[in-house]
């Protein structure tokens, strides 16, 4: 609820209007939600889900807007854990409380991006892809079957397995890609993955680079100070409302474990 | 319990028993830019120190199966900022703001209280005891009734506004503390905070959280908080406000059947962040009900 | 942990990790006859007083939201009986008896241990500290590390065979108590025991137990055994016996990580009476699981 | 598990053969139970359910085995709770937990029995009756909505309502009762509603009549301590093992105040 005097946040149940497992233990939900939500959308912003109507799990569920229409968004979420296990499992149809669009998500500045994705990091770049010039994605995956897909992009692939694109890390894919051709850079994944890839920067990549960050969140909306992400200089940075998608530049990546 | 639906609180009457609890609710601000507030009676801030604190390294929050880790680290800016810069926003919340007061050493609870005298904005102070005392070799303030009572001294000492001591479940005894508080001349006691709770990882052998051991909340706690403020508020004179397990409008009111006279809402609020209004419509809903045989 | 699956305590080596908690398995005879013991290293007897007791007044069980309060008072039919009749039968279990004792004054302890002594059955004792001290006012012995060590002392002084201290956790400081508990001689610490909790009906005010208040037991306390576990194992040599939410097989694995040496099943036993064998099963074969990335 | 070396208890999944609400908030469950269980029945016998595939509720639920046939079990049921609710929602069709039988059942002597029942404390008599001489049943509830029938034996009835029978509380139908041509008298019901029968009772009767109890339970086989019934003379009862029914002159009627 950071910038909530410019930002409306909602707080409403969300029918679920259609339900899909995209890939093997990858599910996309469509949520039908109103205007008003729909108007305060932003690229690499994110909802909490009320997964459960129970007690358990307490806490809510973090998951990037992947992309957004007239009157939905959805989300594309794998499953790692009991929320998403729930989540999966909830039938077209239903509701679900959803609190959103929460924190900032990217400057979007003209010019051509490159996109580089690790995994289900990839998530927010449909909903980003459309708001910008995006020139290339260069997404990896442990297999063809985690590979997402982004509309409109020219994308490379790499896996881990080969079974698409080359066979080998996203750092493989780097060594060719002409940096100066871009003018901004959108990087999201596992942090490890994250942090070779920034490794493997030009100085001057690294300050047009915008990353999307998680955090294992309590609220959500800028209260609890349960979301940390190290920050460059020192202290921390809130990944909920100051984020989750920061400059790679005011993030201490030495400290920066991610979650695990 | 009060038919008319009021509730009576250091002097003030409010028309909802809920206080937000600290460290759930910020200083209130985000709340009430999204019209969230309604429905509290007032807002407990965030631990202020008197010094910034970074808080502890991440990860900060850890759900388990039935409950909430955290380890936030009274993660706060420090008395000056608050002073300069989120008081006085607090200054247009809907709802009276108490302010949680943290320190490592006795005297810093009464300094940072001296501090915020300057500030208009306080409707009143919560004194945390629950953190580890620095200068006695990291062992909790709330553990020794004597220093509950030395605290609760020095603080009324300079402050011109009621004050509540927010006791521990994890060491010494509640009951002599809650008297302790009293003697010292505090306004009530808090009854109490998050309980010491670890999540180890089986097949590594290692802690969730970098200082292995957090504080948990969960719903489940309940009863335990129940106990607690019935055999404090039986033995003090001084309000008792509850804190610990509630997410339903019978909690609230179970909590005040035990002798609570105001119920905070934490972990909950994470949830909702509308808990308040929402509870408060249950209990007066409740309250209304024709009675069962 | 112990890839043969083997578990060793008290010199003696286990198949399990497993003990029936004291209070929730009788004297074990009632799974024997019915051959529910399987699974279990040993059975912790229900407390055992000098004179019977007839308990608490009924209710004695509430069942809350998430858990399960107690009120049974130490109901035994004391020690003459117990070492008449029941110890006699449980010479017949399939695994060792631990007698749990209880007092109410620090030399019943050692009045009741050395009446023990007198049967060839027991394994070794558990003594139940989280009872109120009646000569004392009715403070819990084990709030004070003084107390807590000097029982160790005197029933080191005439037991011959191994015992463990049973903390509370609702008074004091455990980490003192545990070390208390080894520097007068005990050969275990068990941690802990229930919460105190308490069920209030806010319709009428009152509260759902006679005595008010009663042990709160729930699978959503086990972060508050594993903290306590870790924290006392941490400063003490002597093996610690976690007690307190285990209703999985990954919860006995969580608490073995934790420092616990064996780990007790209470509560989940009145749900499961072949917990012990369930439990076991699954723990060895979580055991034998691959490693997972 | 008291008289577990002449008794077997037995613990196990029993599929529900039938479910169906008999009266309005009243259901009937059928069980499939091996052979071995039925063998081990005797009326007046409980069994302990475990309503729940999960934490909570935390303990099982008790119930009086209502009627035996071949090869199953019924018990008969109000909804009051939680654990009631969770119970009248599962399906034909799923199984749940089963242990049983427990406790100790009627003496089941000969001559002619008269059964005295309170509301759902009924739901134990059709199988008591399969087994006696039934020669009378008075029995009481608030409407004809909450009566039970007992297949076999002649019914007087009395409602709070009048709804059925004579309007009025079942020791209005004691004034008539011919107490000397009943050689055993089987009682249940609401512990008040009980003390009043006993109240009313000439001092003979109450050494033939046996009492089948309820007490908050526990573990449901003598291990808790937990399920206390006042016992005449001092100290207690166990419900579960060392009931649940008593003699009727081994209660302190006095002490006993139910459940509430
Ligand atoms: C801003 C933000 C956006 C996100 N967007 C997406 C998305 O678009 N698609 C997607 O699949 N996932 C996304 N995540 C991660 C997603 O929130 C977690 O996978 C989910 O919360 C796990 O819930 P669980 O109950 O299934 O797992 P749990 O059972 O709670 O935990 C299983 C594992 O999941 C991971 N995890 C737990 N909590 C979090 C958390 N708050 N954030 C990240 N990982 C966590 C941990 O590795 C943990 O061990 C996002 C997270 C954040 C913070
Ligand atoms: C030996 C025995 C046999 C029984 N047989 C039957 C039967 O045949 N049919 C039937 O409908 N009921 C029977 N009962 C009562 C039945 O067990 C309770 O109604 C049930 O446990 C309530 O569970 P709940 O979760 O729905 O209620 P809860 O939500 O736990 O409590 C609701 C209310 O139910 C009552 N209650 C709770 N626990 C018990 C308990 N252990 N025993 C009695 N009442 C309780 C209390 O009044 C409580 O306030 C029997 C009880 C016993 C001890
Ligand atoms: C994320 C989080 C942060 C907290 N921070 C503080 C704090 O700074 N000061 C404090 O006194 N209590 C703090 N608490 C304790 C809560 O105020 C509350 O007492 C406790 O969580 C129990 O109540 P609940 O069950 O309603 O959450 C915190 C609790 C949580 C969950
Ligand atoms: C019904 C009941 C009776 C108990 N009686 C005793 C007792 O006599 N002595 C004792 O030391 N602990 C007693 N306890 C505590 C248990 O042994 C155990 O320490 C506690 O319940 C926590 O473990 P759990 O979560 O596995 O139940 C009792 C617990 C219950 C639920
Ligand atoms: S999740 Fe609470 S501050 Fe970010
Ligand atoms: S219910 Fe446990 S002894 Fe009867």
């Amino acid at each position: 609820m950071r910038k909530a005097k410019e930002n409306r946040i909602i707080d409403s149940d969300a029918v679920i209007i259609e339900k899909k497992e995209i890939l093997p233990g990858i599910h996309r939900i469509t949520f039908e939600v109103p205007l008003p939500f729909i108007n305060e959308v932003e690229p690499g912003m994110f909802i909490q889900v009320e997964v459960s109507h129970d007690s358990f799990p307490v806490t809510r569920r973090p998951f990037t807007i992947s992309s957004i229409s007239g009157n939905s968004i959805e989300i594309i979420f794998e499953i790692v854990g009991r929320g998403t296990e729930i989540l999966s499992e909830t039938e077209e149809g239903r509701s679900l409380r959803l609190l959103g669009p929460l924190g900032r998500g990217y400057r979007l500045n003209p010019g051509k991006w490159l996109l580089i994705g690790g995994g289900l990091g990839a998530a927010g770049f449909p909903g980003l892809a459309a708001s910008i010039d995006c020139d290339l994605a260069l997404l990896g995956a442990a297999s063809r079957d985690k590979l997402l897909i982004i509309p409109g992009c020219e994308t490379i692939t790499i896996t881990e397995d080969g079974s698409s694109g080359r066979k080998g890390l996203i750092t493989d894919l780097l060594e060719t890609v002409r940096w100066d051709s871009f003018s901004s850079v959108a990087l999201c994944g596992p942090v490890p993955m994250m942090k070779a890839v920034i490794g493997m920067m030009p100085l001057p990549v690294r300050v047009i680079t915008q990353v999307s960050s998680e955090a294992r969140m309590g609220c959500g909306w800028g209260a609890c100070e349960g979301c940390s992400v190290p920050k460059a200089g020192g202290g921390f940075l809130k990944c909920c409302s100051d984020g989750p998608v920061f400059p790679a530049d005011s993030i201490d990546w030495e400290r920066w474990e991610g979650i695990h | 319990m009060d038919k008319t639906h009021k509730w009576t609180f250091w002097n003030r009457e409010f028309n909802s028993p809920i206080l937000l609890a600290s460290g759930t609710a910020g200083f209130g601000l985000e709340l009430m830019e999204q019209g969230f507030l309604e429905g509290a009676a007032a807002v407990i801030s965030k631990a202020t120190t008197l010094k910034p604190r970074v808080g502890n390294p991440p990860p900060r929050i850890i759900e388990t199966r039935f409950g909430l880790l955290n380890s936030i680290g009274l993660a706060n800016p420090g008395i000056d900022e608050v002073l300069k810069t989120l008081l006085p926003q607090a200054a247009d919340l809907p709802c009276p703001l108490i302010i949680n007061v943290a320190g490592e050493t006795v005297e810093e609870f009464q300094v940072v209280i001296e501090r915020l005298e300057e500030s208009p904005v306080p409707f009143g102070y919560e004194v945390n005891v629950s953190c580890p005392n620095v200068a006695a070799g990291g062992i909790t303030f709330g553990a020794s009734p004597e220093i509950v009572e030395r605290i609760s001294t020095l603080v009324k000492r300079v402050s011109s506004r009621p004050f509540s001591v927010k006791l521990t479940p994890n060491e010494g005894s509640i009951l002599e503390s809650a008297k302790a508080a009293e003697a010292g001349g505090a306004d009530a006691v808090t009854v109490c905070n998050t309980f010491l709770g670890m999540k180890v990882d089986w097949r590594t052998g290692k802690a969730l959280l970098k200082r292995n051991v957090g504080g948990y909340s969960s719903p489940a706690l309940l009863p335990l908080t129940v106990a607690r403020v019935f055999i404090t508020s039986e033995a003090i004179c001084i309000p008792v406000l509850a804190s610990g397990g509630v997410n339903r409008a019978e909690d609230i009111l179970e909590l005040l059947a035990a002798g609570a006279a105001m119920v905070q809402v934490g972990t909950w609020l994470m949830r909702r962040p509308d808990a308040a209004r929402e509870l408060r419509e249950g209990v007066i809903s409740l309250l209304k009900e024709p009675v069962r045989q």
